[in-house]
């Protein structure tokens, strides 16, 4: 792998670890969770050498996910603050998915819709950690009442559900903003690539606002 | 071997198929406790360890007759005792026999997430295949009645099976062979029904007005049901639901919910491919590298609104 | 073998789709019909008919038994329900007749004669033999000891009164015949059952 | 019982009291409950707890322990003032109007004839009037002051509804709702049955206890009627046959008695024994009894039995005492006068009354020997349990031996059932390990010791020697052999005169009637003859036809006598031989015999109109109101308070307790006061266990895990006891600590104005087997029995309760 003379470091190296294993653990727990969601889907319990065996290891991905993700908030939630651009930013929504960067209004290191995707899993993991946790049968099954139980999975399911749709939105932006998977696989992005997308995050680098990750000023 | 053939039931849990319905002419059984009958010796609960190969640990005296204390993985069913007394002042004691209702529409069936772990046969009685059970306790969840159990030691579930070995062979479950009253009782359904009529009427005449039976509608009747004197008041029977139904917070998650999420989550997937085929990706362009390369270069400072 | 990168991700591919498909359903019939209840467990048992062994209600019991009674087959006994053709108890058991089974397999069911010397803190495991002609040897010295053949009158009354015996309410009446006769004949008078406690 | 399980089903009312049926015998109850579904039956259930029977009862009263006479006689009040009987079967089936002896009186809580210092009655008083040829006096009128009924009425007149309360502790309105229901059955088509066990056996007046509910049944009509009888529910499998065969230490088999030391000769032991009649053409069965005894000494001794030694009447062991019962045994164990004892499937640890002594005793034995199939806590008496067992084995010098035997599983033989059915069983397996059968361990100790007498000599060695042994494998003689011994055979060709039919020479008997005093035939057991015939073995039937559903079944299995089910079933017809109950009869005069569906216990040709009274066991043919010298306490039942009582008898505070119970004087310094014992105790079994043994089954011991006693909410609050909370119960001989479970089952009574509190103790666990150890409730009772049969008090006495911690782990 080679990377170019003038590469920007968007994401550090414990950035994309830390990313990766949610990555890996979230498709886990969807794998297995949604196997033991829908019956069209059981299927995919397969993957995990079975029904006990997927519903042995969810709550345990689970777990470090949860782990995992405290990771995430630790080291992105400053970069993901709300900033008055991002009003401007959601105006232009329709621009946006037009592709039309032309009228969208410049943004830094994440526009709102990056925002919105951490910030609505830094929401819903912790509570689908929870719930998770009082339908753990193996060893909260009788911590609490059956009924609290029914609420517990009720709102677990649906915020899995959210989660996934949030997750299938994050994926689907890193495919249609060409090279974001590369930002994340090997961390870096071209200069163009911050111009066009983050320009106030591009000037900020440029401006030797960011240190860690300055490109250097002259090629 | 007994095996019933896939025909044999009607409802399979977490499956997508339609069941058969060739063999529609079954006559569905039923096991009636006629409590006003029973004398709670256990006989049912000796016979049901004996006959399942069940015996879990030996407890302690906890200030009851009930013993074990709760139903369990090895304990299918249990003689619950409630001490009553009654408008007159008279002591009432009122023993019902704990399991298993084998509902027509079972709860717990509908929310297994395990393909054919739980499965209702065309006589009714709703039955959990060990093999397939991923102990999830969804079951627990969705049983109006609190009766399955999961065990600690091998991850399954477990509840009465109405001796569905027996039963298949042509045979009464154990509980009843085994009851001296005979305040079990088992046969048709429709037998059951009339002849839990006769017993109402006897109890009637002995001043238990609201005698009646217990066979709840709102899970579609039961196949297992009661005569009690008390119909009027099934909870005091140590907690017996005096409207059992399935949880609307099952309901709506094994309802609606679930072929929403499903439909919701193929939708954005749907609508990700049709904006990548319709509008495409978005890519950087050389004018943007060569402008940025300039920005790098000094030739250009930034317009006020990309500062930040 | 050596895999291109290509390959592999072909072969896990299938290989996932392969284990998709059999669960769900394509994998063999076995798991395509569901499963089936569990086997009826005395189909080839033998039954013995029976007694239920405690109360007097004497409810009629059906003993099955594994093995056919062939010669190298040791039967062992499975389980234990009530005779529906008795006319008391019509097939019906109480919580301890339907539990027999447990007390004919006890663990505390005793396999060997065991004797406790005087003044010894455990039993030992002794042969028949051993205990018996003990047994008859301590009744003799006994009886010709404490023996009363005659009282104060001069009557005779072959009465041996030092040494007692308990008989067994659930051993069989020809059982409970030979005791009296042993009993009896021995002089024994000092002699009861169960029919008070 | 006089009547089968099955019968019950045409019961109008049941009544259990004195037992709890549907909790020790859930099986034989079902006929209960079917005689409330198909019969209309009224359940009626009286006792200290509201039981698993109470709780399918549609009446229950409360009483207190001990006070059932005072109850039952309060009933007989009621149904002879409101004239609630059933005359003509009165009349003419029972002695009421017999006339008794001037002298016999009652006074002050004592009949005629009472001796203070040696506590027992010169009964010679308690007799009928005889005329010159013998026979009693009557007045069929009723006129006459002293016929039997008009004493009765004297008797029980101090038995008001008021007084019964103030006794028993019985509110007047549940007890006089009773008295109704059971008047109702004084209706000639109307039947009550009673069900009691050892709830009325367990008193020092138990036998009275009974006799009070028989004299009720027979002023009802209800005794050898569809539906009715006295049902002694018994407790073990075969504890009939073992009463049957006689395994009681005055009984001989078939209820023939043990001589005593006073019938020096078989003649003079015969004396006593031939009841001539006492009324003019009554049966007197018991004029036979030289015909069972020749047979049962052919049996035991063969040839060596002959006319010449007076069929071997010497070597019948005489006793000095009326009972060498095991209270009578432990008081001389704990005398030292004896050195062996044999428990043949028998925990006398766990089973006797006062376990302190039951331990002391065992402990001054030279050698126990136990044969059982399970651990019992007797083979380990010496062993060191902690609290449940403490003992120091150093101390202890007795040897001990545990002998395993087979259990019913794994044997053949016969059992004898409540309803005196004699039904055959199969072994299935082979025993464990190196367990062996009971007839293969007595007759190895029996030729052993034969062996030895034969060589060394030694006392009195004759009987040893000669007892009759002719069996295939004399080690292991087989079942059906025995069962052969017992139904007994012709020695020789013997003809009937009445019809002139021979029957062989070891030909088995078919019948008792066949039965010679002249050593021509040998029957070990002659209620068993007929059980086993040429025809093969009758006790192995299995046809369950039961004819109109009435509960008779004639041809499963045998009953004793005769494969007869209902005793004195003559008197289920009238005078004229029709049925009391047209809808149910058992047997009728069809002009020229008794017919029906069951066998008659009457001649079977004897004309209705010869004027042969029903009870033909009995001298007088009758049915007895007044037991002339038959019990000990009295010809009438009277309330005596248990030995250990909270009250004073209120009748006759002198004669508080029974006057001739037998108390030794270790055991009457035992007893406790109601200072400081203050509570009523009782004793009984739970449904899940069967007294000590199932304790070793692992579903029972899950079923009913640890040891408990039943405390009212009334008497917890007042002590601070907690549901479930420890608690020590204690009498004057020893204590139980266990869980407490506080019920509303169990209610202060009110008794002579104060409230009495009444603690149950269940008697299941102690310290072998798999349930939770336990103290066992013989650690509280009393050491004394009935007066006529020693059955032990466990039914009422004294204890303290008190709120504590759990016990410490030894």
């Amino acid at each position: 792998m080679t990377r170019p003379k003038y590469a920007i470091t968007r994401y550090t190296t414990a950035n994309r670890i830390n990313h990766w294993i949610n990555a890996g653990l979230f498709v886990l727990l969807l794998l297995s969770g949604l196997s033991m969601f829908h019956p069209m889907l059981f299927f995919l319990s397969g993957l995990f050498g079975g029904g006990q065996w997927a519903r042995a290891a969810h709550p345990w991905f689970g777990v470090f996910f949860m782990l995992s993700w405290i990771g995430m908030i630790i080291q992105f939630w400053r970069v993901n603050l709300p900033a008055r651009e991002d009003i401007a930013w959601s105006k232009a929504i329709v621009q946006v998915v037009t592709n039309d960067d032309e009228h969208v209004p410049p943004i830094g290191r994440n526009n709102s819709g990056q925002k919105a995707v951490f910030w609505a899993m830094t929401l819903l993991i912790p509570v689908l950690f929870l719930t998770g946790l009082l339908i753990w049968e193996v060893y909260f099954g009788e911590a609490t009442s059956i009924g609290v139980q029914r609420v517990a999975v009720l709102i677990h399911s649906l915020a899995a559900i959210a989660a996934i749709l949030v997750w299938v939105a994050h994926v689907y932006a890193a495919i249609w903003i060409r090279n974001s998977v590369r930002s994340m696989t090997q961390g870096y992005v071209t200069p163009g690539w911050a111009w066009h997308h983050h320009r106030k995050w591009f000037w900020d680098l440029a401006s030797g606002q960011r240190d860690k990750t300055t490109p250097r000023k002259h090629p | 071997m007994s095996d019933l053939q896939s025909q044999d039931y009607v409802r399979r849990s977490a499956s997508t198929m339609t069941p058969p319905v060739a063999r529609s002419h079954e006559d569905q059984v039923a096991k009636l406790i006629d409590v006003s009958r029973c004398i709670g010796c256990k006989a049912c609960q000796s016979a049901c360890m004996e006959w399942n190969d069940l015996r879990p640990e030996i407890g302690h005296f906890e200030g009851s007759y009930e013993n074990p204390m709760d139903l369990g993985p090895s304990v299918w069913t249990l003689m619950k005792f409630a001490e009553y007394e009654n408008e007159q002042g008279n002591l009432e004691w009122l023993i019902r026999k704990d399991g298993c209702m084998h509902c027509e529409d079972p709860g717990c069936l509908k929310a297994c997430p395990a393909p054919g772990a739980i499965v209702q046969y065309a006589n009714g009685i709703v039955d959990f295949i060990s093999d397939k059970c991923i102990g999830c306790g969804y079951c627990v969840k969705g049983c109006p009645f609190d009766v399955p159990r999961i065990s600690k030691k091998d991850h399954k579930s477990y509840k009465c099976t109405l001796c569905s070995d027996r039963v298949s062979v042509g045979l009464e479950p154990a509980c009843v062979k085994a009851c001296p009253t005979g305040a079990i009782m088992f046969g048709s359904k429709s037998d059951m029904t009339h002849w839990a009529g006769e017993r109402i009427e006897d109890l009637k005449s002995r001043g238990f007005e609201n005698a009646g039976l217990y066979d709840p509608k709102e899970v579609g009747g039961t196949h297992v049901m009661y005569v009690l004197h008390h119909a009027d008041k099934p909870s005091l029977y140590s907690g017996l639901p005096d409207k059992p139904r399935i949880s609307p917070v099952v309901e709506a998650w094994k309802g609606i919910i679930k072929p929403l999420a499903v439909a919701g989550i193929a939708f954005a997937a749907i609508a990700g491919f049709f904006h990548w085929i319709t509008v495409g990706p978005n890519e950087i362009t050389e004018e943007d590298e060569e402008e940025a390369a300039r920005a790098l270069r000094g030739e250009r400072e930034p317009d006020p609104e990309e500062k930040s | 073998m050596a895999l291109t990168r290509r390959e592999f991700i072909k072969f896990t591919g299938l290989g996932l789709a392969a284990s998709s498909m059999g669960m769900l359903g394509f994998g063999g019939s076995g798991v395509a019909q569901a499963a089936a209840v569990r086997p009826f467990k005395l189909t080839h048992a033998t039954e013995t008919r029976n007694t239920c062994t405690y109360c007097s209600v004497a409810c009629g019991i059906l003993i099955y038994s594994m093995g056919d009674r062939a010669k190298n087959a040791l039967s062992n006994i499975i389980h234990i329900e009530g005779d529906p053709d008795h006319p008391v108890n019509r097939g019906t058991l109480c919580p301890k007749g339907s539990a027999l089974l447990d007390i004919v397999h006890a663990p505390t069911r005793l396999k060997t004669p065991r004797y406790r010397e005087p003044g010894g803190t455990e039993f030992k495991d002794v042969s028949w033999d051993f205990a018996l002609d003990r047994i008859a040897r301590l009744m003799k010295e006994d009886r010709d000891k404490h023996f009363i053949a005659t009282n104060a009158a001069g009557t005779t009354v072959n009465r041996w009164t030092s040494t007692g015996m308990l008989a067994a309410s659930a051993s069989s009446s020809e059982t409970a015949f030979l005791t009296w006769k042993v009993a009896r004949s021995l002089g024994m008078v000092v002699f009861d059952n169960q029919a008070r406690v | 019982m006089t009547n089968t399980w099955q019968d019950i089903r045409n019961a109008n009312v049941v009544l259990v009291m004195g037992g709890n049926a549907a909790e020790a015998h859930p099986c034989g109850f079902k006929w209960v409950i079917e005689a409330k579904i198909e019969n209309g039956a009224k359940l009626v259930v009286v006792d200290p707890r509201f039981t698993r029977t109470a709780s399918v009862a549609d009446y229950y009263a409360p009483i207190r322990p001990g006070t059932d006479i005072a109850f039952l006689s309060g009933v007989m009040r009621y149904l002879l003032e409101k004239d609630a009987i059933q005359h003509e079967y009165v009349r003419a089936y029972t002695n009421a109007g017999l006339i008794v002896k001037e002298g016999f009186d009652f006074q002050d809580g004592l009949f005629s004839g009472y001796n203070s210092e040696t506590h027992s009655y010169d009964k010679s008083s308690w007799d009928y009037e005889l005329d010159e040829q013998g026979f009693a006096k009557s007045d069929d009128s009723w006129q006459d002051p002293r016929c039997v009924i008009n004493l009765l009425k004297r008797h029980v007149a101090r038995y008001t509804p008021e007084m019964v309360s103030r006794i028993t502790g019985t509110p007047q309105d549940k007890f006089l709702h009773i008295c109704e229901l059971f008047a109702s059955t004084a209706a000639p088509d109307k039947a009550m049955t009673s069900l009691f066990a050892l709830g009325w056996t367990q008193h020092t007046v138990g036998a009275q206890n009974i006799r009070a509910m028989a004299m009720i049944q027979l002023l009802l009509g209800n005794i050898g009627v569809a539906g009715g009888g006295m049902n002694a529910l018994r407790g073990h499998s075969n504890i009939q046959g073992l009463t049957d065969v006689g395994l009681l230490s005055n009984q001989m088999p078939g209820y023939l008695t043990l001589p005593n030391d006073k019938e020096t000769s078989f003649d003079e032991y015969m004396s006593t024994k031939l009841f001539k009649p006492l009324r003019p053409g009554q049966t007197s069965y018991w004029q036979n009894y030289r015909k069972f005894v020749v047979s049962l000494q052919k049996s035991l001794y063969g040839d060596a039995a002959t006319q010449e030694n007076n069929w071997a009447y010497d070597w019948l062991p005489k006793l000095d005492v009326p009972l060498y019962d095991i209270i009578r045994a432990f008081e001389m164990m704990n005398a030292g006068q004896m050195n062996g004892y044999i428990c043949q499937g028998f925990n006398p640890l766990q089973a006797f009354p006062d376990r302190g002594k039951i331990r002391r005793g065992l402990s001054k034995l030279k050698f126990l020997v136990t044969m059982d199939p399970l651990d019992t806590e007797t083979s380990r008496f010496w062993q060191d349990f902690g609290p449940q067992n403490p003992a120091k084995p150093a101390e202890i010098q007795t040897e001990v031996f545990q002998l395993p035997t087979t259990c019913f599983a794994e044997e053949n033989g016969s059992l004898v059932n409540s309803a005196r059915w004699l039904q055959w069983h199969w072994k299935a397996a082979e025993a464990p390990g190196e367990a062996m059968s009971d007839i293969w361990i007595m007759s190895g100790i029996f030729h052993r010791l034969r062996e030895l007498y034969r060589k060394e000599g030694g006392a009195f060695p004759d009987p040893i020697l000669n007892v009759s042994w002719k069996y295939t494998d004399p080690v292991a003689p087989d079942p059906e052999e025995l069962a052969k011994d017992m139904n007994g055979r012709a020695l020789v060709d013997i003809t009937d005169p009445a019809t002139g039919v021979t029957t062989k020479a070891g030909t088995l008997l078919d019948a008792f009637a066949q039965l010679r005093d002249d050593g021509t035939t040998a029957a070990g057991c002659w209620i068993f003859t007929g059980s086993f015939t040429e025809k093969g073995n009758q006790m192995a039937r299995r046809d369950a036809t039961d004819p109109r559903e009435q509960g008779i079944a004639p041809n499963w299995a045998w009953a004793w006598p005769a494969n007869r089910r209902i005793l004195y079933n003559r008197a289920s017809a009238n005078l004229e031989g029709k049925a009391w109950n047209p809808k149910k009869p058992v047997i009728e005069w069809n002009g020229t015999r008794w017919v029906g569906i069951d066998v008659p216990d009457y001649g079977p040709t004897v004309k209705p109109s010869d004027g042969v009274g029903p009870f033909i066991m009995n001298a007088e043919g009758m049915g007895r109101l007044f037991a002339r010298n038959l019990m000990a306490e009295g010809p009438f039942p009277e309330h005596y308070e248990p030995m250990e009582s909270p009250v004073e008898n209120v009748l006759h505070p002198k004669v508080n307790a029974n006057p001739v119970a037998r108390v030794f004087a270790d055991d009457r310094s035992a007893f406790g006061n109601a200072k400081d014992f203050p509570y009523v105790a009782t004793t009984y079994r739970l449904t899940e266990h069967f007294h000590f043994w199932t304790k070793h089954a692992l579903i029972n011991a899950i079923l009913q895990p640890e040891e408990f006693v039943e405390i009212g909410e009334v008497l917890a609050k007042e002590k601070g006891i907690e549901q479930g909370g420890w608690v020590k119960v204690s009498s004057k001989r020893g204590e139980v600590v266990c869980k407490a479970y506080v019920t509303k089952r169990i209610k202060p009574l009110i008794v002579d104005g104060k409230p009495a509190h009444v603690i149950g103790v269940p008697l299941h666990w102690g310290f072998t087997g798999q349930a939770r150890k336990g103290y066992g409730a013989n650690t509280l009772t009393p050491s004394v029995g009935d007066a006529n049969t020693q059955t032990p008090e466990f039914k009422a006495f004294l204890v303290n309760v008190e709120k504590t911690s759990a016990p410490v782990a030894a």
